[in-house]
């Protein structure tokens, strides 16, 4: 079967801005998503996740490429400045890209 | 010492010492909804033996005070601790605000002393959790458009200790003290060993506070060492100017002398994000929580027996 | 109101403002591990009382009435709301199987009411639970060879609930009511609290469940309505014909009148995955457990003292 | 040290499949597996994991490429219609080829 | 039988025929939480009431027979079962410490008997579940100074079951009978609902390790069948030299016959990596756990009856 | 925006070491980690999560390549003999890259 490309973003941001950014997915156009939970390091320190607020999580998006990059625009103008927030792209390659 | 406040040495000891001991969040999560549900529970049943028109103008009194808390906090934090607008804004809200957890301990200080309090002091501890936080934001931003009311109000009215604390207290009332009989096993005589349990959790979170606290400096520490006292002299005043009994005073004063570690962190993320969150966090779960119940509520409580018997 | 109800309305409530409010599942996990423990070990421990024989006939018409249920559902799903028969035949298993959370709140009723009921009850739950899903998948697929009979067997007999209800029965049944006096604290003294909880948050699954609601039209509303009263009058029937007390009527009535969604959901997904899954919990959770338990178990208690009146 | 290319072959599916799938994995080889749980939105709705079996399930599977696309293959055939999952694939490095 | 057997065979029966019946982590946590802490608190109450400076004697006998036991069983595993040095070292760590969950069902057991036993009997457990974790060590290393011994005790005296323990038998001891009143509803009434939930679980997790055991071939079987018997006899005969009540003998046989699964593996994890912790925790909690509940402890209450009918 | 190369390097292994490997890539350099909870199958068998010690844990790390490498052999000298481990290298793109 064939396997079309596509891009998989991954963001990881502190928990309080779950409804935030599945917001702003759903607006962007984000066909789904995938969350799971997480606690981890990075520049703002350690969120080690002792209680709900004070972890991170983990969302993926698997879309195009215009999609990834305005998603990650808008994180970069409205977010990476005051919040625990990183995001990385990643090539994946999928068998059903009317999905995606 | 009460065995709660034990449970918290046991907590902070083992955080200290790095102990891998651990509740699991939702674990945490259930200790702090029965607690909640309890307190209002409790709240609600006492309410509903009392006529409730009384108490209106006592509201507006503590709504006052929830307001000029931060107002007093925030030029000290502006001006002596040099904090930015948006850090001064958000600690002053974090110490307007009130901490559950603190006042639960009060509740059971009082009770195994068998001192009596007003039953709508519960109402207080709603009504005084929003105030401050509104100023917070108001102070970090002034009235700017760019403030998403709509957000910031949902955050505030519908997160989940107004929800189950003003759920508890509707619930209680409803159904009075017979309808509240089977409950009781697991709200009422429960209490305390969940507070317990919830002050073991709470003594962990405050040892990895204590971590970040270097970082702050000497200013913070200072602040979150002194500013309870006055602000619970201040709530221990109002409340002989409302006339309440003694433990009621010592109840005010301790909302009026405690800093909120759950709602006003989350709002104030969303309202002000500029602000270092952890910063107040530090204070407010790392000093002021264990000043208040190693010494603060002793002192207040020391309070309000000198400030009832000058005007009695 | 019993104050459960009003709990699981604070859910409701909270769910519907979106508040954030939520229980870990890990909580919710907890709490339907205790509910099922407590129903099987109360029914367990008033069994060894009683010769066991006479009820062997008694369970074979509930059975039959398990399996007829959805067959009457049945054609009223293909026929009037035109569902596909995957479709149709999943919502038929979910309401001849039976809600444990609804028998739940109606035991808390009977019991405010000192209202007893026959020993056997928690049987006749754990009995109703299968035979209606297996009705609903012969249905969907007839006796076809796809099925993994082995798969499902496994699914509907060592699924939580029916392990948790049976192991809670025969320990209760082997220990007797000395046995249990030192398990009563956790399992019997609490259970309304743990009750409350747990339907608080049924509340604010049902809640979201509702969001889910327009989609589906008004058929699968009013199908979700209408439908659990003809069946409760069903099982007030059958329950009236085995001689039961008016506490055994009314709860074989909610058995009949309530729909499963938990074992139901589960078979469901694995040997009829082409039925919609989120059609049929959404009558169930959203529409039908919140008219239970605020009007059906009332009318169905009215239907048992109607019908026990005019029999005896 | 040397690194090996394989596929990494991530699976996002309803809770409910987790036995299923992975006696799958088993039975096609695979030289094992990692399973986290996860929530989401996809064309079949909000999967919220309010209680256990409304979360999904994120399987991840370090394979050669045959397997990855044989396992892709059983789920096209097996589950795509009818349940809530959606699979990718990324390259990735290895240092024990011998192990995946 | 005890009813909180029962709940362990449950459990087992369940996990044997592959139930899709789990407790969730978070509640495993939870539960074991709270019988660490009633075992130290109940504890501590108890040695309240007593003169502290007569069983530092026994301690120390108690800590000889700690080092002892794993002497006893690694010439045994590295010869007869030709197992590694350091799957040997590590095996005869685990039976050389101690069993929480083995403890707190003989306690059950003494209660339900009302057969009374010595105050500082948890003191023993907490002293017993170290040294021959430490033995087992240097057996299966040497004094190296590749053993890390900063993280190794960190482990060791700062993990969960230790503080949970020596926590509670503090609070216990500092608060006295009329302080601990109001944690009782939590702690000590619920004790037995609680172990009966623990071994629930319990049950799942031994059924989930004897999956495990054919691989690893009848020595490890018998070893897990037959070492605790001697092993409890050792702690029977010490505990009569002690001249301890018969339920302090039995306590004290019941500790010397139980393998540890919580602090053994953990440290061992750390310190031997090499040795293979399936094989000792398949072992401990698929095969001699079960052995204890079940024949175990009512073998060593006989022991105990015997020996101190025989000294007394 | 411009995006930059990095290496996202995930290590799969036995709870119990969340702490030595923390420690280890705070001293080896990383500017984060990103930690999950995880259960699975391998070489070693199945781990079941069924409480805390016999789960997995899954850490992501956002580094350059030499940091990954170095990583990668710190892994195979310490921990791939005795452990139940296993890490893989994915090539990211990422939007800040002073930050990893
Ligand atoms: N280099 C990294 N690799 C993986 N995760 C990271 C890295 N840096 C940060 N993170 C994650 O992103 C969160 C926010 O990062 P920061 O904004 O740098 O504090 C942290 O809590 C980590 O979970
Ligand atoms: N575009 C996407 N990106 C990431 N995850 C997705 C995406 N679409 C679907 N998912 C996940 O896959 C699950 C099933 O998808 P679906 O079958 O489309 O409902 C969803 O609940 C999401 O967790
Ligand atoms: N081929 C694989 N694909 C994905 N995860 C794996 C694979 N092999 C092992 N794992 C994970 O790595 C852990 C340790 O692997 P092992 O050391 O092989 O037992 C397992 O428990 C799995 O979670
Ligand atoms: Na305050
Ligand atoms: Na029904
Ligand atoms: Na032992």
């Amino acid at each position: 079967m064939d396997s079309h490309q596509r891009k998989l973003l991954t963001i990881i941001a502190e928990a309080v801005l779950e409804h935030q950014l599945t917001q702003m997915l759903d607006k962007l156009g984000a066909s789904g998503y995938t969350i799971s939970d997480a606690r981890g390091r990075g520049s703002r320190g350690v969120r080690n996740a002792d209680w709900a607020s004070s972890g991170n999580i983990r969302i993926e998006v698997v879309c195009g490429e215009a999609l990834a990059i305005s998603i990650e625009d808008y994180l970069f103008k409205n977010y990476y400045n005051n919040y625990a927030i990183i995001a990385f792209l990643t090539d994946v390659a999928v068998m059903r890209p009317e999905k995606f | 010492m009460d065995p709660v406040i034990l449970f918290f040495l046991l907590g902070l000891i083992a955080g200290l010492s790095r102990s891998e001991l651990r509740l699991p969040p939702a674990i945490y999560e259930l200790l702090s909804i029965l607690l909640l549900l309890t307190i209002g529970l409790k709240g609600g049943v006492e309410l509903a033996h009392q006529p409730l028109l009384g108490i209106f103008p006592k509201l507006l009194a503590v709504i006052v005070m929830g307001c000029v808390l931060p107002l007093l906090a925030f030029p000290v934090l502006r001006f002596f601790g040099r904090l930015s607008r948006a850090d001064s804004a958000s600690i002053a809200a974090h110490y307007g605000s009130v901490s559950v957890a603190t006042y639960a301990v009060a509740v059971a200080f009082l009770n195994s002393r068998s001192i009596d309090f007003e039953a709508y002091m519960p109402v207080f501890l709603v009504i005084l959790e929003i105030p401050a936080i509104l100023v917070g934001i108001l102070l970090a931003r002034g009235i700017s458009r760019d403030t998403k009311w709509g957000e910031l109000s949902h955050e505030l009215f519908l997160g989940k200790s107004i929800v189950l604390l003003i759920g508890g207290l509707l619930i209680g009332w409803m159904v009075g003290p017979e309808g509240i009989e089977p409950l009781k096993p697991l709200f009422f005589d429960l209490f305390k060993g969940v507070l317990a349990l919830f002050l073991l959790e709470m003594g962990l979170i405050a040892a990895s506070q204590t971590r970040t606290l270097k970082r702050h400096g000497a200013f913070i520490i200072a602040f979150a060492l002194l500013i309870p006292v006055p602000f619970a002299l201040i709530g221990s005043l109002l409340g002989c100017a409302l006339g309440l009994s003694v433990g009621g005073i010592t109840l005010l004063a301790v909302l009026a002398g405690s800093a909120s570690y759950i709602a006003a962190p989350a709002a104030l993320r969303v309202s002000v994000p500029e602000a270092n969150p952890t910063l107040s966090l530090t204070a407010s779960l790392g000093i002021t929580f264990p000043f208040n119940i190693f010494f603060g509520i002793p002192l207040y409580y020391w309070f309000a027996l000198t400030l009832h018997g000058q005007w009695s």
